[in-house]
């Protein structure tokens, strides 16, 4: 063995059992404790940092739901009754379980039954247009159709139907985080139970003008005249300011509501196609409704 | 994750080079021909492929304080291997490369597999690993050397197919970047259409 | 109602500058020193101006098409002012092949690879150039001399520009005065007559187009006016210090493009500052660092280095210059 | 060389095609629509049921906090109707809906044309009769007035500005009202003097206004303190904090209101309803609106009773013309687009400017080529182009830091970009957002 | 001092060890000790090789410089003084005893960056032979076509007796025709030439 070797193996060893000692107390001193469960309840989370929790993002949420001593007030709507399964796991402490939401339109304003009262140009942006004026038709509580949701979303979740001018959530992507909810200036997006086998009924319009008044402005608004609440044997249906509102919490899914309203404006989603067609035909006129009574598996669904 | 995934994510999804950005001195100092290229790359997979071995065997001896000076030992040793036998026997390459061998001690894809792959897996898929980055790697490298070998040399591989002078700027360090920013906008274009 | 009316947020009255206008602005007031350039370099200038301005527009319509998959609008002037930049950049004897590689480089790298008219960093037509400089230095830097070379194009007389044979003659230790019989008069750099790039020789072609730039308000004085005062300033200061060593302010801004830089490249749109504090701090790093390459660099002049690196600098003097807020509450104490 | 604001602005065509018209009095309708909010601040409460009859100058609603009007009645007749209609804002709020039938005044308002000089109420009283008489800002703003005459604890008025300017392209109802009424304005203006406690007054006009120069100056000779001062016509000269700026070279901090600098800031036409309402006993029920527009067959100003529908009043200009594109509330700068004409003008409606066709709609909007028009006609110095794209990218916080709360909604940018880029769309839209931030803020 | 069944027990373990100070040592050093080992044996082992290859190296500029010789020029090498701190090194080339040549490791600081290194070869007359570029860093595609690979410029060099052939730029009034655009380069290379012309005239015995 020549000196080199020797040299070589003396001073690379004192240098490697120098550099333990330092950084063994090092270790000692600087040590800072972090809950080790926030990165392990991060990692559960679908890390998407939508908001909507209600924290700025899904590290936070870790950090509160290792706080917390009840998970009952944190949610995380993304991912649902199993990963919050799974961060109760984590922390050994108990989740509540919560209905799955989707996010639904109320409005089904389209085209062709909503005329147009003038052109609208300037910037392509929904609370714009909402600070501007009512929008380019009648109605001044319906869809602007400029698809300030569809951006906000970060799922993929949504698209603008070029044919009708309104929005469409695919149920299957949507994970009721709520931030079309809150893009939305005009308060059009609401988050629904999704129901059972994904069958909701509700009102699709936000309409709270007299009927004749909102009739005239769209062919679909809901014009208060409270047919549906008679047929109601839940007490699940209200009117308020001539617009009906279905209590997803009440309704069984009796479907009696949508056969007794003139203008449509109750939808039915994912329900099989009925056997006898309602003896009025006028009923189920919306195009759209037919359409959707008819592709009941289809995971997109119009609302 | 299947094992020929191991090996071929290196060359586009996990490209070091060009997706993740890792090792970009040794990248834009030796890529003027494409042979260069070539040899840096293969001399960093060898590199490679030894560390992430080693490392992947004696992973569960080394604590948690002093991993980073223990890989950095261990890669420096076969960095120092590679460069005292390039010198011994390829004398002409380690001329032109010999500036970067050291380098790659510090090479943040051989560090980064290390602790990022080998040390959480077994041998194994820590060698496969490490060839498919390393060769990855060379992949980019070699791309890179002949792209500006040819627009700046009007050469591949040293042959030459052009008389007179190319475009200067290729050779020199400017032509790196721009011909390496161009790489990693088509390698995002065909991941993001794969995807 | 028959008729729908148009709704928009205010204001409802529109100005007359477009795009279009404000760019075509700026091609008249070159046409002054392209025809400058065309009585000295002739057939050469007639040559590289063509090339370079329809390759431009055709690299502007294919890549806009077929890599931005827009909407191609060639004719909104600025590809055509990029490539008349261009052209005025380089020499007349310069080879159609390098010539489209410049436009190549001046769109494609400049312009388009960050997205088209109004998102690139750097000036299109300098980013051209300084690539050519440095891919072709020999091309780049025989210049045809004047009038002798009119009718020739490839196979003109060649020789140094004022500037070069100044900075190699006092590398040599040759005094300025003695070297000054060697080049023309500071009359004959005004009206153009000295080799050099297509339009960097015409003082007073660059002059008359920055007069009609400031009448149609299409650029603010502000660049021009700090960058060469700063030039003359820096300039006029080591002059004073040793007229032995230094040339002398005029001469400084006559020659090597510093007209040319400070009337039509600096005060670029895209590339320049979006306030007048801002663009101040721009003309004077520009001149500071042109003098700074002329006087102690490798290259005889500096313009398009300066103009380049000081590009660099704008989104950070845009972060931090900012317009005087009406109402700024001032502590004086 | 004229006095003008220092920084900023920029000068549109002027088409003042109804300067030469004087003032005519619109025939009284069959039917008018109050809104019950025709000012900045809370709507008032209807104080009238439905099949009450009211009389010109009445009260039908009060007022409905601190920053707030009352409203009466313009016509004498039968409310028929209480209920959301469509106002120039686009949305339908409540308003009164009243028959006309024949014209009987409030007993107490003072019918002649006499002018009546002297006023010998104190500061407070003339406060409280323009607050009673429901006059504001008649800009635009619709500021109540009286707010703005209580000066704050602390600070005082040095300074009474009344603002004739009328910068905006096409208005010229401000203008025929200091040519036909400007001795009546001048008293008016004294009486804001006397409420204010100030004893200095300024009248800025623009210098296209030669003929209101010199009558005004003229007039002014009779009245103490009051002095006429011509401007350089420029836009946005008639904002308050330029017109600060450009006479008295003062500038109103930021966020701050021109009390701040000891000015006050009052329009000529508030000025004159100052006067009917002290010395007439009038309430603000009627105003002069210019109806305008290149298309238009007589653009004319009309003395129009409020709550008038829109379309009456270009009826009477000679119709609503073929080719109309936009009909515009207000001025071409910082009016608002109407998307009907059955809309009622209200105590804010300067001017109904009828737009062709061809030049309603915007340029085809392109990228941001940077040129920097957009910040140097920016009167408040502000980055439009920079708080457009913050407000595109949703970044409010950094909107904020840039001064966007700032803006004065003049415009200017938008009007200058060569790029048709819509930039006063998007930093109205930051103002929202960042308004709201900060609304929560304080919360 | 290496406790062998403590070291046996790591390898077994499958469970991470821990941070104590006891394995941070052992870690360490082993890893240490091992690398060092490996590291002096190879550099041992590519100690000549690497010698002889530069040896090589040199023998190979020499050969092309000087006519043929036979001995070693290595061995005969001496040093002269140059105008600059540093010496020069002189390699003499003998065939059957008679001297041939002699090669001259010479350089220049005024090239466009960093020091030039040229073998410059002399015929005992004092003409130049052949030179070759050692090592340089000048612009690809403008200084380097000093290089005889990269082009034949610096041929002109060869059979040329500097006594009559002043070594400076046509520029600067010499005999040299500078490379195209790079006339600091092909100054350097005159100079580094004219250095090693007059340190070896000036130690001829």
């Amino acid at each position: 063995m020549s000196e080199i070797v020797i040299y070589t193996i003396i001073t690379v060893s004192v240098i490697g059992i120098i550099a333990a000692i330092i950084l063994f107390f090092a270790s000692q001193k600087f040590k800072v404790y972090e809950d080790p469960k926030i990165d392990l309840v991060e990692e559960a989370l679908p890390t998407a940092n939508c908001g909507g929790c209600g924290y700025p993002g899904c590290r936070n949420f870790a950090e509160a739901c290792v706080k917390a001593d009840d998970l009952s007030n944190l949610y995380c709507p993304v991912g649902g009754n199993e990963v919050m399964k799974n961060v109760a796991e984590i922390l050994g402490k108990n989740a509540v379980d919560k209905e799955k939401q989707v996010a639904v339109i109320r409005c089904s304003g389209s085209y062709n039954v909503r005329s147009r009262t003038n052109n609208y140009d300037g910037a392509e942006n929904c609370t714009i247009v909402a600070n501007l004026y009512s929008g380019d038709t009648g109605c001044q509580f319906g869809c602007l159709g400029l698809g300030e949701c569809v951006d906000a979303c970060g799922f993929d979740a949504m698209y603008m139907d070029e044919e009708t001018g309104l929005p469409v959530v695919i149920q299957d992507k949507c994970t009721a985080c709520g931030d079309c909810v809150r893009a939305c200036p005009k308060d059009i997006i609401e988050l629904r139970n999704a129901g059972k086998k994904d069958r909701r009924i509700f009102v699709s319009c936000i309409n709270e003008e007299k009927g004749g008044i909102a009739k005239k402005s769209c062919e679909v608004a809901c014009i208060g005249c409270s047919l549906c609440v008679k047929a109601c044997n839940y007490d699940a249906i209200e009117i308020n300011n001539f617009l009906a509102y279905i209590d997803y919490e009440k309704c069984v899914l009796c479907r009696k509501c949508v056969d007794v309203c003139p203008t449509g404006s109750i939808h039915e989603i994912n329900f099989p196609a009925r056997k006898i067609k309602p003896q009025k035909k006028e009923k189920s006129e919306n195009p759209d409704l037919v359409k959707i009574a008819k592709d009941k598996n289809s995971s997109e669904t119009k609302e | 994750m299947s094992k020929i995934n191991l090996v071929t994510k290196g060359f586009l999804k996990e490209n070091a080079v060009l997706v993740l950005f890792l090792g970009l001195c040794p990248t834009l100092g030796t890529t003027t021909s494409a042979i260069n290229g070539l040899a840096m790359g293969l001399a960093t997979t060898f590199v490679l492929i030894m560390s992430n071995t080693v490392v992947s065997l004696v992973k569960s001896l080394i604590p948690d304080m002093v991993r980073i000076p223990a890989f950095i030992v261990i890669i420096a040793t076969f960095v120092t291997v590679v460069e005292l036998t390039m010198q011994a026997f390829v004398p002409e390459l380690f001329e032109v490369l010999g500036l970067f061998i050291p380098l790659i001690v510090v090479n943040c894809i051989i560090l980064g597999r290390a602790e990022a792959f080998a040390s959480k897996n077994n041998v194994f898929d820590s060698i496969l690993d490490g060839l498919g980055m390393g060769l990855g790697f060379a992949f980019a490298l070699t791309i890179l050397g002949a792209i500006r070998e040819i627009l700046g040399s009007g050469a591949i591989f040293g042959m030459k197919f052009f008389s007179g002078d190319g475009m200067l700027v290729f050779v020199l360090a400017p032509g790196a970047f721009l011909v390496l920013g161009y790489l990693i906008a088509i390698t995002n274009k065909i991941n993001s259409k794969k995807a | 109602m028959s008729k729908l009316f148009t709704v928009s947020p205010s204001p409802h009255n529109y100005g007359k500058d477009t795009v279009r206008s404000l760019m075509y602005g700026v091609i008249i007031a070159l046409i002054p020193t392209l025809a400058i350039s065309l009585y000295f370099f002739g057939l050469g200038a007639l040559i590289v101006t063509l090339v370079s301005v329809v390759s431009a527009l055709i690299f502007e319509y294919l890549i806009t098409k077929f890599l931005l998959k827009k909407q191609p609008d060639i004719l909104d002037g600025s590809a055509l002012i990029t490539g008349l930049l261009l052209a005025f950049n380089v020499p007349s004897n310069l080879p159609i092949i390098i010539i489209i590689i410049g436009a190549l480089v001046a769109i494609g790298i400049g312009k388009m690879t960050f997205g088209g008219l109004g998102n690139n960093p750097f000036n299109p037509a300098l980013v051209g150039r300084v690539f050519l400089l440095i891919s072709f230095p020999v091309q780049m830097t025989s210049w045809p001399l004047p009038i002798q070379s009119r009718m020739h194009y490839l196979d003109a007389m060649t020789g140094a520009t004022p500037l070069g044979i100044v900075k190699e003659g006092i590398k040599n230790g040759e005094k300025v005065s003695d070297l000054m019989s060697q080049i023309p008069s500071h009359m004959q750099l005004f009206i153009g007559n000295m080799g050099g790039s297509l339009g960097e020789v015409a003082g007073i072609a660059i002059l008359l187009g920055l007069a009609w730039l400031l009448y149609k308000k299409v650029i603010t004085w502000h660049i021009p006016i700090s960058m060469i005062g700063t030039i003359v300033i820096f300039t006029g200061i080591l002059w004073l210090i040793n007229p032995d060593k230094y040339l002398d302010p005029l001469f400084h801004v006559l020659t090597g493009g510093v007209l040319l830089g400070a009337v039509f490249m600096a005060t670029d749109y895209v590339t320049s500052p979006m306030t007048h504090k801002g663009m101040i701090i721009f003309g004077i790093g520009i001149g500071f660092l042109t003098v700074i390459i002329r006087i102690f660099g490798a290259y005889p002049e500096g313009v398009s280095f300066a103009i380049l690196i000081m590009n660099a600098f704008v989104p950070l003097i845009n972060m931090y210059v900012k317009p005087k807020r009406f109402g700024e509450v001032i502590n004086n104490g | 060389m004229l006095k003008t604001f220092s920084k900023g602005g920029v000068h549109p065509a002027e088409n003042k095609l109804s300067a030469e018209q004087s003032i005519k009095t619109l025939p009284i309708p069959k039917t008018v629509t109050i809104p019950i909010s025709q000012h900045i601040g809370a709507p008032a409460t209807v104080i009238v049921k439905k099949n009450d009859i009211v009389k010109v100058g009445q009260i039908i609603a009060q007022s409905g906090g601190f920053v707030s009007a009352n409203i009466h009645s313009s016509v004498s007749g039968k409310v028929t109707k209480i209920d959301s209609f469509m106002d120039s804002s686009g949305y339908k709020k409540q308003a009164v809906v009243i028959d006309v039938e024949g014209d009987e005044w409030d007993e107490s308002i003072v019918k002649n044309n006499e002018v009546i000089r002297d006023c010998n109420l104190s500061s407070e009283e003339i406060i409280k009769k323009v607050g009673e008489l429901g006059i504001v800002g008649l800009g635009g703003a619709t500021f109540p007035s009286q707010v703005k005459l209580s000066v704050p604890k602390g600070m005082t008025a040095e300074v009474l500005i009344i603002n004739g300017v009328e910068c905006e392209p096409y208005l010229t109802s401000d203008h025929r009202l200091m040519l036909e009424k400007g001795l009546e304005m001048l008293v008016g203006t004294s009486i804001l003097m006397k409420a204010l406690n100030v004893t200095k007054a300024i009248v800025g006009i623009e210098n296209n206004k030669k003929d209101a120069i010199e009558h005004l100056t003229k007039l002014s000779e009779k009245f103490s303190g009051i002095e006429v001062q011509a401007l350089k016509v420029k836009y946005p000269q008639g904002g308050e904090k330029q017109l600060i700026k450009a006479l008295i070279n003062r500038e109103v901090p930021s966020g701050g209101l021109p009390i701040a600098v000891g000015a006050v800031v009052h329009n000529v036409g508030t000025a004159y309803a100052v006067y009917e309402a002290v010395q007439k006993n009038k309430p603000l029920f009627e105003r002069v609106v210019s109806v305008t527009g290149k298309s238009v067959k007589n653009p004319s100003n009309y003395l129009t009773r409020i709550g008038t529908s829109v379309s009456e009043l270009i009826e009477a200009a000679g119709g609503l013309p073929e080719d109309t594109g936009k009909v515009i509330s207000g001025g071409p700068m910082m009016g608002k687009a109407l998307n009907t004409i059955d809309v009622p003008v209200t105590k804010g409606t300067s001017g109904v400017l009828i737009i062709p066709e061809g030049e309603s709609r915007r340029g085809k909007v392109s990228d941001c080529i940077r040129c920097s028009k957009c910040v140097s006609v920016c009167p408040m110095g502000l980055e439009p182009f920079l708080l457009m794209t913050v407000a595109e990218k949703q970044n409010y916080e950094r909107a904020e830091k840039e001064k966007t709360m700032d803006c004065i909604e003049c415009g200017s940018c938008s009007y200058t970009c060569p790029s048709n880029r819509p930039l006063l769309d998007y930093i109205r839209l930051s103002k929202f957002e960042v308004g709201k931030i900060m609304r929560s803020r304080k919360s | 001092m290496l406790n062998l069944n403590d070291l046996g027990r790591l390898l077994i373990m499958a469970k991470k060890t821990e941070s104590t100070l006891k394995n941070m040592l052992v870690a360490l050093f082993v890893i240490a000790f091992i690398s060092s080992t490996t590291l002096g044996y190879v550099y041992e082992f590519t100690k000549g090789p690497i010698s002889d290859a530069r040896l090589k190296k040199k023998v190979e500029a020499i050969k092309i410089v000087v006519p043929e010789f036979t001995n070693n020029p290595n061995l005969d090498s001496y040093k002269i003084p140059s105008d600059m701190p540093d010496s020069l090194e002189c390699y003499p080339a003998y065939k059957d005893s008679t001297l041939v040549g002699t090669a001259i490791r010479t350089f220049s600081d005024i090239g466009f960056s960093k020091r030039i290194y040229l073998m410059v070869g002399f015929l005992p007359n004092g003409t130049i032979h052949n030179i070759s570029v050692l090592e340089h860093s000048e612009t690809p595609g403008l200084g380097d076509k000093m290089d005889k690979k990269k082009s034949k410029w610096s041929e002109q060099f060869n059979g040329k007796n500097p006594e009559s052939y002043k070594l400076k730029v046509t520029k600067d009034g010499g005999n040299v025709d500078a490379i195209t655009a790079a006339t600091i380069s092909s100054r350097a290379y005159a100079q580094a030439v004219d250095r090693a012309y007059k340190a070896y005239m000036a130690n001829k015995k």
